[in-house]
């Protein structure tokens, strides 16, 4: 075990998996020399060359479409979107392409495609989004989003082993503000969710960067003995742990950052609708963004983004129930 | 209108004047017309069964463009791999996949190439190499540049090929495709189906420049061939692979011609003028390749005689089958975590050359 | 009041709007001397020229692209994907240009996208797609799905007249197969839910193609009063209509055909848990496609698309509960 | 690297040795010069402001490559729409921004010109005739393009301008808009800002051949311009606006230019040689036009003085204002059905050619 931030856990990960694997290749706008933008490929092309940590042209189709190509016949390409928000510019490859190639033809396509997200740091309406849930509605595509170090790494490595293309959700705001003990060497974490905190009087079901701000929230209120499962997972959805989380508190608050619309939260909020509705003794709480670009102004991006705050107010209400 | 067509000189010169093309065998030559009139006569039969509401959904056929996928693909080697646009049933057939499997994907049948989970042309077979299309055009060009990366990272002698329509062009796709693979001087073989319409869109409204012109400002050759010649395809394909293998580098290759049929079985294309159509038709690579074999003194009679009972015989075969088990429609939407990754294998590659 | 189909009324309306108002300018491939994959622009250009009735180059971020900045300086474009599914390879200039104008900047983007969607006939994967729920989860889009001929007319002609981007859906199989009174001239239809048919027992609560499937499951259901609740617009939602039906009945079934996942049934489900739990005598129960893309073979896309029986039994187990 | 910043000759010759330029009178060569000026004092203050954390978020300039926008822009008429880019900051100060409003934006104030909605170089304000860019590059070159569209539908003579860099020509809407802007000839202006780099990315990474050159793939002119000289980029654009207004259709500039500071404030671009630095530091557009101005007799210290007085009252004013209301966080998500849709005003055209 060693103490890393969240981005450097998605590094040791991407470094053990290519040291363990030379099928693995990473692909992206200035991931090589320059080590991204966020740096999590900092220092990889020194030892990987050009061919395996490749800095492609500015096109996020290609970059997608080629990668499609190279696992067809036997590489392992992971794919950096320089922000989550560009994928928008890929998604025809992604959805149609290497969502539906095993179920139409039979052939896998072993692509993991690396999503810097979510906002909190000005970073504005193209530099902020959410977009998970766009792929959670479109088949054939896995979706991970871990919230802690230990599963940035073991979730980065999993996510390179699936034969299946997978979407893999990093929080730019997880990068440097969390740190946590990190397992040496390779593992992977499985795509389930997880207990970040056990609970009985209320659950708050979230993922991704909402982890942090829901313990944070939920850390003492006034003594309610609050739960906060951890999807880890999007797509498969560990409905038997929602559920379960459900029969346990008989409340739950569901957070995520996204635009609430069509969100992740609210395929969940539907799940429990209809499979855990006996279990519910409140209706079922939902905390997300408003259906509004993310604003750059902090007064404004605060006024949008679920904060500490809200899901706390959420919580108390519900308990109040 | 801003296409080629007008520069190359199209139609027949008669076999005699021509000089024996250097990189084929009689065995070749017949081979290729034979691979056409197959083509031609399982796109009749399904015609047919799609009239008679055996094929469901719509159908799409490369009627009068035979050449220029059973040419193209004729120069592949085994270890090639090809993503197949729906004018090119002709690559299937020369890569191996069976008339009965075609036919039985044609009817949505538990044979087909898909098992019934998609239709008429949208298939590959990857037992033969190929990755089937999707309908977004001309998405397929990205996939095969990749492959092409793929081979070229790993120092394979082998490459990857892919067509695409005068309508295809007009897509962002078709431009990071071409711009990746001069970027990275990547073993990929393009061919432009110019056949003069995208469904009922003349190539005038598609662009004002023929897109074989822009091969030079992405860094590498396009060149201009008459696409109802299967020799001539053949031999721009056989060329553009060997500089491909030798690291040359990724060719555009403009292959003329004409869809003689409406876009689908549906369409009367009213908006095509029936002049063209009757001056394209005079072009037929049928008959061009027929009168070839002829003067080699094949009998093409007896060969039309054997690709129709072999039609027959697939029909029946493919009307035998049954139809998918709904059971399994939700099956194989993920593939499993220990099984295989690498699936595609490779397919037949019929060229003699390959032989010696 | 004539009668006419579902694609008869879409044309009447498009073609009622184009000669009250010189701005409105269709754009799509195909649609001019053609007159649309599905002839609903038929012997339009005959009418109006080729510059109202635009042959576009095969571009779906071009269409999309280029009507944005047409109606920035003041024109009314109304685009044609020819199929939904193409709607991936215009996905980022809607979500991203014209999603995002009016908020970030102040610039209303007048256009219409109109997406001729669903499956049940054997369209196979790449043209069966009901892709609404992705629009729904882009801020600053509004999305409209009328099922009846009347709506059709009068919701297209509002779409035109709606400042803002609007994703109109119209779903394949109504075109030939649903008629209806339709009235003459110019009309619009509120983007406001309807219901279709009164009841108290149970709410089916749906939108499109899928209303015609709902009324048939429910038409007679062993005399339980059925509502059936036709959404219309899906943004804005009309949150009114869906937790009144709520009220009224305390049990629903939500039916789309769409991939079930974050789709706009979960959505409204979502709703409904948090807002009107109180009201609710039984989970809420939703009907839609699984996730898989939709099957090309006859018995394989009968197997995943919601049928009448599916609907029916969801009904009458619900009825029991 | 396949650039054609080595064909063109870059460097200036002594004022002295130049002919005077045929469109531009003093006061228009002093214009330029100012407008220059005033865009960099403003870049330069922001940075100090982004350094002491008032400037949100990211910050990005133009440093060095003043001339592309100031010179472009001077040649737009009021009528005419401009989406503008990030390293362009010069065209809204030539169509009437006011240098305290764009202080504003870059602060999040709620006097900037997206309210703070948005921020630093992600503006347009349309009441100057700009439309905002987006991020996702080059999406804006299609949306100058159907504002080409319209124009030309309506038969007006007007024109819509767009720049772009050098990276974001490997996207496929760099390519769905040249091929509309050529298949429909519309009155659009494409300005391909080359700066070398994309972010950390060289243009040999980027593509094989200089995209200027595929302008003829799309049946328009592309021509290449010092990028470093306003008054040649003026006239290059001044030509292109002529052409387009004929009805000659669009015109694809390349101005070759260098990103003389790092992609954004965050970025010490450590990937750019040293010298290669060194070498555009000697053909700063600044000190270019400021000997032409000095050759005039133009008081340039003066000019610098009145700048940095100008731009220390902005700070003042932006400083001193408010930041928005969250309560109006959620407002203006669509546009009531009453009001006008039509809000794009003219902006301001300085050119002395339009007022002759
Ligand atoms: C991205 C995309 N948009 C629209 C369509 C619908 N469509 C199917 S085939 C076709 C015409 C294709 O023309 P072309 O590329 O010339 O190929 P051809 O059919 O002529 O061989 C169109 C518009 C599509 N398949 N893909
Ligand atoms: C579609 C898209 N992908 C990625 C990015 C992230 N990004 C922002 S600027 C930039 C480099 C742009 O280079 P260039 O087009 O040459 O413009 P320059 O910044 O050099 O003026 C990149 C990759 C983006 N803005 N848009
Ligand atoms: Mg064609
Ligand atoms: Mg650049």
């Amino acid at each position: 075990m060693t103490e890393m931030t969240y981005l450097r856990a998605i590094s040791d990960g991407l470094r053990t998996e290519m040291r363990d694997d030379g099928r693995v290749l990473l692909m992206g706008e200035d991931i090589g020399v320059y080590g991204g933008a966020f740096k999590v490929t900092d220092g990889f092309i020194d030892e990987f060359g050009p061919d395996r940590v490749m800095d492609t042209p500015l096109a996020e189709a290609g970059i997608v479409g080629t990668a499609i190509g190279a696992a067809v016949v036997g590489l392992r390409p992971v794919c950096e979107m320089q922000f989550a928000d560009f994928v928008a510019c890929g998604f025809d490859q992604i959805v149609n392409v290497a969502g539906k190639m095993l179920y139409r033809q039979g052939l896998p396509v072993n692509i993991t495609i690396r999503l810097p997200s979510g906002g909190g740091f000005s970073g504005g309406p193209f530099h902020s989004q959410n977009p998970e849930a766009w792929f959670m509605h479109a088949p054939g595509l896995k979706v991970v989003a871990p919230s802690t170090p230990e599963d940035a790494k073991g979730m980065i490595i999993a996510s390179i082993r699936d034969p299946n293309p997978v979407i893999y959700m990093e929080h730019k705001n997880l990068y440097r503000h969390v740190k946590g003990e990190v397992p040496e060497g390779s593992y992977e974490t499985p795509f389930r969710a997880r207990v970040a905190r056990e609970g009985s009087d209320l659950a708050v079901i979230t993922y991704g960067g909402m982890v942090h701000t829901a313990l944070e929230a939920t850390h003492d209120l006034e003594g309610a003995s609050i739960m906060v499962l951890d999807l880890r997972s999007l797509v498969p959805l560990d409905e038997a742990a929602i559920l379960a989380a459900v029969r346990e508190c008989s409340k739950v608050v569901i957070v995520d950052e996204a635009n609430q619309t069509c969100a992740a939260g609210a395929q969940v909020a539907a799940l429990i609708a209809e499979h855990g509705f006996e279990d519910l003794d409140g209706p079922v709480v939902r905390v997300a963004s408003p259906d509004v670009p993310i604003p750059f102004s902090p007064p404004l991006e605060a006024a949008v983004l679920p904060s500490v705050d809200r899901v706390r107010e959420a919580c108390r209400q519900l308990l109040e129930y | 209108m801003a296409t080629s067509s007008t520069d190359v000189p199209i139609g027949p010169r008669t076999p005699a004047e021509e000089s024996p093309p250097a990189h084929l065998t009689a065995d070749d030559r017949i081979g290729l017309l034979r691979a056409m009139l197959l083509m031609r006569a399982i796109e009749q039969r399904a015609m047919n069964l799609y009239r008679q509401g055996k094929v469901p959904g719509s159908f799409y056929d490369g009627f009068g463009q035979e050449a220029v996928s059973v040419g193209a693909t004729w120069a592949t080697a085994a270890a090639d791999r090809l993503c197949v646009l729906h004018r090119d049933l002709g690559a299937h057939l020369v890569r191996g996949v069976q008339p009965a499997t075609i036919l039985s994907q044609y009817m949505g049948r538990d044979a087909g190439v898909t098992s019934g989970r998609d239709g008429n042309v949208h298939f590959g077979d990857y037992r033969t190499g190929c990755v089937g299309m999707v309908s977004m055009l001309p998405d397929m060009m990205l996939v095969a540049a990749g492959m092409a990366m793929a081979f070229k990272l790993r120092g394979e002698a082998r490459c990857a090929l892919t067509w695409f329509g005068d309508g295809s062009t007009s897509r962002g796709d078709f431009h990071e495709a071409m711009n990746w693979a001069g970027v990275q001087s990547l073993p990929v073989i393009f061919i432009l189906e110019n056949n003069q319409f995208a469904y009922s869109t003349p190539i005038d409204q598609q662009f004002a420049v023929n897109p074989v012109q822009r091969a030079a400002g992405y860094g590498f050759p396009g060149v201009t061939v008459d696409g109802n010649d299967v020799e001539a395809v053949f031999e721009a394909t056989r060329g553009a692979r060997e500089r491909a293998i030798a690291g040359g580098g990724p060719t555009l290759i403009e292959a003329v011609t004409m869809r003689m049929h409406g876009h689908g079985a549906h369409d009367d294309m009213k908006y095509v003028p029936k002049a063209l159509v009757e001056e394209w038709r005079k072009k037929d690579p049928i008959d061009r390749q027929s009168a070839r074999v002829a003067q080699l003194g094949g009998d093409v009679d007896a060969l039309r005689d054997e690709v129709r009972a072999e039609v027959e015989q697939a029909t029946k075969i493919a009307l035998a089958g049954p139809m998918p088990d709904p059971a399994t429609a939700t099956h194989r939407l993920f593939h499993p975590r220990d099984a295989d990754e690498i699936l595609t294998e490779d397919g037949q590659a019929p060229w003699s050359g390959f032989r010696r």
